[in-house]
């Protein structure tokens, strides 16, 4: 299967282009943006791998080694798409447009990390594995309905492919044809356990035969592939064609979480030969003449006084109330929910 | 046929005789025609009708895009109702029975009950979730399912459930046009039982409510569903009895009208809970637990509960040994009376 | 798709062998055996129907037009493997040894009907759709852990693939290698829901491939066909060698259930050109020399007997008793379940 | 390092100072060695030894093939086990953290529970399902759920949970040997929180017994895993005031120790039960059912409840609030002593 499946990829490990199909759609813009971004959120992450280690953050999911993956393809989302992402795409809904400060907070255990700026639609990161999916799926049949040319997409990891909605948000996708796409990461592990585990299957990508349904396997480290692939994925959505199946073969990096240890289940030098995706954009832009050291420099900079204003902002959020517990519950609180928030803020008031 | 009938205010209401399942599917034709956000789906709901006919012919008259049959697949349905619900549809999902809405519990309980908070009310789901449910007709193993308090112990979503036609039609729509997901509980046993004077047009009946559905002085008696009917007969006997039973139809299983339960006990200073669910974590215990906060100094005697065994819902042979029959209700009123 | 996973068959429909790879397999022995058990399951099926019809028998899901599936692959059961059934399969279960008494009080309510012969692993048919996916790959990986050749067969339909089970059981016996046969009846409706709004895959074969797992598509109503594709199957499974996901393309002749009105939703005409299975292998009887018009006769007798004995056996069966409902629900009963108990029978005795 | 102890009938048993996660490590340790049908299965529990290290160590000593790496499906690792269960082995199945057994929940439900009832017990499914639960550790959302009451109305499942290592130990062990399934909850606020004398061989803790945990006079305080920690420093400061706490930990949730509750509380005349699920639906009305059900006349005040709100467990940052503290559980036991 892995034969039907071929990785595709646009430049190779060292810079250099493999496939010239998309040669004269890559300008400057997109060189930049891609850079720019790949940058932007693995200071981010990075920096929220210090927060937590320095108890200023709480458990966090870092991404780095998938920045190629979430970059590029939530560069092709437009205004009106959605995104569903997991705990670990905040690379990708920062992308996209959501707020820095909130990112952050969400990860101090506050419901403000899960509203997206206005007008944007960001869901709340999936915890549940996989439950996603038909959320994609429902709110891309909504699209649908209405007329619109919106396309959602949902990420996901090779872990989410053995649960049962995984198969279902598929399944409806394909049966009523909505413009949605399955974005996978396959990132070789789903906390301790390896792909190999997870399935037997060689590929995510041939998933898609189950349902009829594209499916695409392309190098999640090269920025280009994710991103040219994913637009041809979102244009056939986008024309009324229904679902993609995309799986972005990356490579996570660091631990599952802050939490977690991989020495114990990964052998050290695993992944060492998968070039980072960052550093092979930058062999890219020096090969092809794109490397602008100010530009860079300044990028950097800015980047960085972006994260610790993010930082700062997230430190002086105003500390979280206790009516908000109560308060979300319901559109109108039912009577009882109100006597038991009327009895412990009186409590508290007692003490 | 049509007859007219004085409405709440004294106006004049044409009213039309009806079962429950000609007034659920009354209820979600007149949706259909006010609401373009409505989108009713689930598995055998369009061209069939529905294996209970609930939905019959909505399809033909709106459309396969807004009466939709799925897929197999209750984590799909509630799952795909959670999109379309967030991003402005109001989907009415059909669970053909509740014994088979597990496989979408995850969604439920995870998602359904807590998009709201998460997102501190950012997003939310107005969708309604219907399940015909419990036991009495002959239906195969798993048809048979009472297991509301599985999801009165999940905070963020509403419980529903009628006893017959007009409050079926009635909390059906309410639950269409609240602003939070609703789960609505249909007793199969009564879908045909009975016809009534129902109103042809739209009206609501308020989620949150109780109902008084018989004065008393000497025992409360509180039931929903399909136990409304059982403990009627029972209650009969009861009063031939010389004991005067006041009768509660609970209606709404979350929230529960706390007041109405308070104020009957307070009254009658005993009470009676009958529902088929399983003793033990039925929503008979909240209902003890109220009365315990409410009425602990009138009370003359420990609340009986007449429920469904402590075992699985039986084969249909013996389900009429599992479910709360009039005597037994009978002798639960007369323990608290003679207590 | 289809191309890939083309029918196949072994004697067309006017029972001519189009393959003749395992005609040197085929004698009068297995002939027999083939007609014999679906004759005699077609007689118990429509006797279920007339006694429902006469109130003697609770909602009854009939398989008529499906004998060929179930018989064909029950068949190739050998005394310790498993069979993992629905609501529909009781022609297989029967095949495989199966009380008829039992059958037939299943479907009056009785528990009694979900307990097998003695030695024969015959689970209580899957009423939750799809479900038993999972516990067939259980079972059968619980055989291999033993070392032993047996194998476990899930039997299913059309519509439950859509369920996430399904690929759940699937993904496991993949994983883990077990001996296990997921056969699907494809009879083309999952009640009302047509197989093109249940899927969008052209077969039922290809999703075998999300597992790399070996996919095949049958003529379920070509008794050799399944017959001898089952046996492969299992031979491969006794092997070591892992699942296999089998599509036998059949017919549901007859209502979903006796409380089922198929002319709601399936168009009049639709499936008169599939040949019934049984006339498929009597033309084939016919055509290659093997109708015993003697033999025929004594078994449809025999048959006919055979099952009016189990109808009065059924009728006969002592009445449930009310204690059944408390007695099986732990191996030792709760103190506060034996109340129950005790105060109900208290209650019944008052009465 | 081992001590010596007097066990049960003054016979001396070396024990080992344990925190609750190593004698549960040391209950799967002691049992795969005993017994070649016990296996453990579930996510993350192989190589890596669980994400709380439940499992630490275990594959290396058992092999891959009994203590294995599952996939990520919850109802993929429910479903294939009752085919284990019911083709002779004893499957202990991990769910990483119980908001995430959902996905298995039709599994449990249909089948886990009700397998011997519809077989006359002519299958039985004799496993152990495991699984972290409760908030109060800062875990990410979903992760702190408390909901052992969906699984107490489910008749054909027990359920356990232990506030402590040797009944931690003990109860689980009991678990791999009983006939039937057990779901046993293990409190990760208590994983690490202290350490104890835990006997080194076998033990078992019986099923459906809970504890006095301490005795008094005045008013009788129940509660189960995390929340026994919670109202032993509620009691410190109750008793510094001059009330007299008797302290019950519940141990099992299915089939709930009845007379231990009924004999204390018939002796004591007012209760206070504390629990971290939510209000409406909690065990805490069963246990207010059994009061009424078996202390009624000795009852001098409504019995008090501190349970979390009817509120989806909060983000991590205001769990705190959602939590039963000692300060609400002192109110608590004051409001049923001067009632
Ligand atoms: C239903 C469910 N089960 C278990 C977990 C615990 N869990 C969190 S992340 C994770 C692994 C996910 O792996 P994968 O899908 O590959 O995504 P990745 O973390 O690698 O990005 C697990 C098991 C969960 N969150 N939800
Ligand atoms: C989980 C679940 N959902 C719904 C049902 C109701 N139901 C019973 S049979 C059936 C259709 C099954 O179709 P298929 O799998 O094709 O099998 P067939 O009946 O055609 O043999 C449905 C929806 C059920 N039994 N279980
Ligand atoms: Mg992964
Ligand atoms: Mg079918």
């Amino acid at each position: 299967m892995e034969r039907n499946y071929p990785i595709k990829r646009i430049i190779d490990d060292t810079g250099f282009f493999v496939d010239t199909t998309f040669e004269n759609q890559i300008d400057e813009k997109l060189v930049k943006d891609l850079y720019y971004n790949m940058i932007r959120i693995r200071t981010f992450d990075r920096k929220a791998i210090n927060l937590q280690r320095q108890g200023r953050l709480g458990t966090y999911a870092p991404f780095e080694g998938q920045e190629a993956s979430q970059v590029g393809s939530a560069l092709v989302l437009k205004s009106g798409d959605w995104l569903f992402p997991t705990y670990r795409d905040h690379g990708a809904t920062l992308t996209f447009g959501a707020d820095m400060t909130r990112a952050y907070l969400y990860w101090n255990g506050r419901t403000e990390g899960c509203v997206p700026p206005k007008g944007k639609n960001i869901f709340p990161p999936a915890v549940p594995i996989a439950t996603q999916l038909p959320h994609a799926t429902g709110a891309a049949w909504a699209e649908k309905r209405r007329g619109t040319q919106n396309v959602a997409i949902a990420y996901f990891g090779d872990g989410a492919t053995s649960e049962g909605d995984f198969h279902e948000g598929l399944n409806f996708a394909s049966v009523f044809k909505v413009p949605v796409i399955f974005f996978n990461q396959n990132n070789g592990y789903a906390i301790s356990v390896p792909i190999e585990k997870q399935m037997n299957s060689a590929t995510i990508a041939q998933k898609s035969v189950a349902y009829d349904m594209p499916g695409i396997r392309i190098d999640g480290n090269d920025c280009f592939a994710v991103y040219f692939e994913t637009k041809k994925a979102f244009d056939f959505a986008r024309s009324g064609n229904g679902p993609t199946l995309i799986e972005a073969v990356t490579w996570r990096k660091g631990a599952h979480t802050t939490a977690d240890d991989p020495s114990k289940y990964r052998p050290e030098k695993q992944g060492n030969d998968s070039v980072d995706p960052l550093l092979r954009l930058e062999l890219f832009m020096k090969n092809y003449g794109y490397w602008d050291e100010e530009w860079i420099q300044r990028i950097k900079e800015e980047t960085i006084i972006e994260i610790d204003t993010a930082v700062e902002e997230m430190e002086r959020f105003p500390a979280p109330i206790v009516d908000d517990i109560f308060d979300n519950v319901f559109a109108v609180m039912p009577a009882q929910l109100a006597e038991q928030k009327e009895s412990y803020l009186a409590h508290l008031g007692r003490q | 046929m049509t007859t007219q009938l004085k409405g709440p205010n004294h106006k004049i209401v044409a009213t039309k005789q009806m079962t429950m399942i000609q007034a659920i599917n009354d209820g979600m034709k007149l949706m259909l025609e006010e609401d373009d956000r409505i989108i009713i789906l689930g598995e055998d709901i369009g061209k069939n009708g529905g294996v209970f006919r609930a939905t019959e012919g909505l399809q033909e008259v709106f459309g396969e895009d807004r009466v939709v049959d799925t897929p197999l697949s209750e984590a799909g349905i509630i799952g795909t109702s959670i999109g379309l619900a967030v991003n402005g549809f109001r989907p009415v999902a059909e669970i053909q029975f509740l014994g088979f809405i597990y496989p979408a519990y995850e969604q439920i309980m995870t998602h359904v009950s807590r998009i709201r908070m998460r997102s501190r009310s950012h997003f939310t789901v107005p969708m309604v979730i219907r399940a015909p449910y419990g036991a009495g007709i002959r239906a195969p193993e798993i048809h048979s399912d009472s297991t509301e308090a599985l999801f009165t112990h999940m905070p963020g979503i509403k419980v529903v459930c009628a006893s017959n036609p007009y409050d079926a039609k009635g909390l059906l729509i309410a639950a269409m046009e609240d602003p939070d997901p609703v789960l609505v509980l249909e007793t199969m046993k009564n879908y045909r039982s009975k016809r009534e004077e129902v109103p042809v047009g739209k009206y609501t009946v308020e989620i949150g409510k109780g109902k008084i559905v018989k004065e008393g002085t000497d025992v409360t008696i509180i039931a929903w569903g399909a136990m409304v009917t059982v403990v009627e007969k029972a209650v009969e006997q009861a009063e031939s009895k010389g004991i005067s039973c006041e009768i509660i139809d609970l209606r709404t299983l979350y929230p529960i009208d706390r007041d109405i339960i308070a104020k009957s006990v307070q009254k009658t200073t005993r009470a009676v809970i009958v529902h088929e669910a399983h003793h033990t974590g039925g929503l008979g215990n909240d209902i003890i637990s109220i009365i315990n906060d409410t009425a602990f100094l009138y009370l003359r005697a420990p609340v009986e509960r007449v429920t469904g065994f402590d075992v699985p819902v039986p084969f249909y042979a013996l389900e009429n040994h599992y479910l709360p029959t009039p005597a037994r209700i009978v002798e639960g009123i007369e323990k608290v009376v003679h207590f």
